[in-house]
């Protein structure tokens, strides 16, 4: 018989064994994987939300009026802007298409509008950003240019939105690492608890001779398994009620465009499993610890 | 073989488990250790494996002296001292034939016959039909013989036996002395710490006895009680 | 030595002698309750976001402009308003100032108001609710109306904010429901194991002659102390947190009211405690069933 | 006092602890169970506390059949039973004064002098000494007497002793042996299985001989072995 082969021997014969204490371990794996897992999702999910309330900030650059650019210079502009790598798209607005929105916006109240001769707006460009928070320097960029007139983008505005969102961005980070904390401290402190059920045993095992490692690797392989063993059914059931509810939840939120895909179910998923595996064998070998110094 | 030297060991905070006892043993002596209830002998023996740590004195098996073996060399000195607990402090999840196959595996060049060596020497204690059983499966005195079947399994050149009969019938005791006398014969040390007179008074071995932790008598070819 | 005085001794000293154990139950109580309380006031911030967004669905009344209504209509109509109970505020807003509103949105166009003759704009009511859910309600009672010319209120919009938000209620509470099961789980299943550990000690007791309930009593105690003992402290870790994060969020939240006074600190207080009360008593007493059988 | 009428127990899957073995006790009576390792003389001891469940047959105690005991009374019942165990079942929390002073509380009479009572009974086996020594922190010798004095405490109509000197040396075992005598005199009635030939020889008393969980020999003034 292999050293290999005895120590996993070992191991499942002692978790089946133990089973009470096996089960205890699960359940505290699972559940604190499980909410670990949530929230991960969750936190990838809301943080897309964020991006795509980012994504919201738009540069509107009017262009002169008297005289309006030649087609050329537009031409040359629209260029520039699609050259610059922080742009994601830009739309040209026609001075005619920026008068049929106003028109549209006033349908209720023509008379507002009937003393209007001629076309006194301004052709605009709409600029999306790639990372929205480049958007003081891709405004600063129009300063000077000879077609523009004017360069909008709710500077207070998308300023606050920032500081709101790397707020929530970091809350939500300190969130997760939190939980992250809790989840390994739960899940070692069951595992010491029945490794303190065992002292006694472990205790026999250093009095007939077994060394530190021969009496240690059996414990990290259940520690493993059971890490990971619980993060695996954690990762089906998070993954399954995330796609469940991310399902509902796109169902009511018609007005804004749920990322389904932001959620890295790889990484989580890895995320995960690495937690399990690692808290199991660490929390093994180190509860162990002061029951092996006799 | 054994040898301590003004070895003193005190309980925290003051009570006494061993005072300056000074002694040797010899390769391949049969000694038998008496003393009332509470004289020291179980921590003689506890001495010896390095459960405990003398508070004076120096103790030294096999030419060592364990106050400078290095923690990790430990279980290699146990390996070498088989040992019948009083408590048994057998391994409550594993079998009558893995709790004896366990000695054997741990030395780590455990091949296929550990699994008929184990069993061979359960049948010499006369269990077995008990391979499969559990400790808390076994009468008091069958988990007795699992104890004494462990430390013999890999013939160790020192055996210890922390009243290694406490449980059992007289014919039972005696099949078990006639065990250590053999293998006594093949050069093992063997130390027993007992209470069973007759015993002692057949065998005619030397005898160290103790009171309150002190060597009281040590004779050649004693018997329980002083002659 | 009375009954009661010997069972709070036995707890005590139980607590003290298997002081390893007793750490590991506190740890668990603890880290599972601050997750519990610390998710607890989100919930009741993040609702009474919701509650602050939902405030935001107003009722405009725009009333008739051919001929306009007279002041004691728009007096009369105002004081119906104003003795609904539905109702929380209404503002005036006449003729006047709905052009100036409309000349400050315009005033980097002037050209476009600069045919205008006298002033098409109708006079307006915006009525805030108590409830906004009762907008459809409120909102009807305007029809046939003499003075009144048309009601907006957005329904689409209302109807969407609404299922979004009473769907994100129903998922935070789903969210509480959940980590209240885990945090008891979690809890029940360490004191489980810690009693498991002294199953024997258990057994002792009942081949003694003790009665079930002789060893309950001191078990069941230790599971209050712990349970209580965790819950505190998570409490107090729990509420600190949450004033020091409320504090940060409100700062950078400048364009919302974020409502400090949402999170009813007593009642999450009670929550907690009463958790860890119930679940110590309860995980103790579950735990030991299997152990007196004997 | 005791009646066992063909009680036959069986531990799944087959082995035989006790089998078709009837037998009737008198109140005041002293008895010797002996038989070699693995007898049945626990399990005979451990169906008397309801600790087992006979597969076949009645088991009574004091007149009361234990099959129709109420499983709230066990606990009344076994407070009229003193038990020494083999493997001594003392409370590891507990000093040896609390371990002792349990037996007393659990009645629930407990007064002022349970204290007393207990150091009173601990001096008598010759462990004042060890009042605040937990279990771990003692010999086994001297948690056996633990053991025994706890059994003793509440003095019960019955006291049941399983190898109660197995730990003990010939002298402290006479101590108890003396004791128990003492305490049979005073119409207790007492069961002890042991292995101690000599005892067992020296106080010619009923003896219960058991061999593979069949009763083999019931002897009023009987010896370790046949006469
Ligand atoms: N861990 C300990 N802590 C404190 N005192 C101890 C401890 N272990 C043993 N003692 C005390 O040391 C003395 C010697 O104990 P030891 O176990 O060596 O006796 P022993 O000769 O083996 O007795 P026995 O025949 O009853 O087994 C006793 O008085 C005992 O109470
Ligand atoms: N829980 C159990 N499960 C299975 N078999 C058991 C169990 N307890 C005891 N046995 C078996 O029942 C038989 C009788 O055991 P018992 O403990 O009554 O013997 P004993 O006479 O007390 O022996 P000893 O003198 O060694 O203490 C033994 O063969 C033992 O292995
Ligand atoms: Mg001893
Ligand atoms: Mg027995």
């Amino acid at each position: 018989m292999g050293r290999i082969s005895f120590f996993l021997k070992e191991a499942f014969g002692s978790l089946r064994r133990n089973y009470f204490m096996t089960i205890a371990a699960l359940v505290t794996v699972f559940l604190s994987m499980v909410v670990l897992g949530g929230v991960l999702v969750f936190v990838y999910t809301t943080s897309a939300l964020l991006s795509e309330v980012e994504q919201k900030v738009e540069i509107t650059v009017y262009l002169k009026t008297d005289p309006d650019p030649s087609q050329e210079q537009i031409d040359a502009l629209q260029a520039e802007i699609q050259s610059w790598k922080e742009v994601k798209s830009s739309t040209f607005v026609s001075k005619e298409e920026a008068l049929n929105r106003l028109k549209e916006d006033f349908k209720e109240n023509p008379e507002i509008l009937e003393g209007l001769t001629g076309n006194p707006l301004p052709a605009s460009f709409e600029v999306s950003l790639v990372d929205p928070k480049t958007v003081d320097t891709v405004a600063a960029r129009f300063n000077g240019n000879a077609s523009v007139d004017e360069v909008r983008y709710g500077k207070e505005i998308a300023d606050k939105l920032f500081t709101f969102t790397s707020q929530a961005r970091n809350f939500l980070l300190g969130f997760i690492v939190l939980l992250g904390i809790v989840a390994v401290l739960l899940i070692s402190n069951t595992i010491r608890l029945s490794i303190f059920a065992r002292k006694r045993e472990v205790e026999i095992m250093k009095l007939v001779g077994a060394t530190n490692w021969f009496i240690r690797w059996p414990f990290i392989i259940e520690g493993v398994t059971v890490g990971l063993f619980g993060a695996v059914v954690a990762v089906v059931v998070v993954l399954v009620l995330n796609s469940v509810l991310i399902g509902r939840i796109r169902d009511s939120l018609t007005f804004m465009t749920v990322p389904l895909d932001a959620v890295p179910y790889v990484s989580v998923t890895l995320i995960l499993l690495a937690v399990g595996v690692v808290i199991g064998a660490a929390g093994s070998g180190i509860g162990l610890r002061r029951f092996l110094k006799i | 073989m054994i040898k301590f030297e003004d070895v003193t060991k005190i309980y925290p905070p003051s009570t006494v488990g061993l005072e300056r006892v000074t002694l040797h043993i010899e390769k391949g002596e049969f000694v038998f250790l008496v003393g009332p209830s509470g004289s020291g002998k179980s921590t003689f023996i506890r001495l010896l494996i390095k459960e405990l740590e003398p508070d004076r004195g120096r103790v030294s098996v096999g030419g060592r002296d364990l106050a400078t073996l290095r923690r990790w060399k430990i279980p290699y000195l146990r390996r070498n001292i088989g040992c019948v607990f009083q408590d048994f402090k057998l391994l409550p999840n594993k079998t009558a034939l893995e709790n004896v196959m366990y000695a054997l595996l741990v030395t780590g060049n455990a091949n296929h016959d550990s699994k008929k060596k184990a069993l061979e020497i359960l049948s010499l204690v006369g269990l077995a039909h008990k391979e499969d059983s559990f400790p808390n499966q076994m009468s008091g005195g069958e988990q007795q013989r699992v104890s004494i079947a462990r430390a013999f399994v890999n013939h160790p050149p020192l055996l210890i036996a922390d009243e290694p009969t406490g449980n059992l019938d007289p014919e039972t005791s005696m099949g078990i002395m006639q065990l250590l006398y053999r293998i006594n014969k093949t050069g093992t040390t063997v130390l027993m710490a007992t209470h069973d007179r007759e015993m002692v008074d057949r065998m005619r071995r030397r005898v160290i006895a103790l009171e309150e932790g002190k060597v009281v008598r040590d004779q050649k070819r004693g018997g329980y009680g002083e002659d």
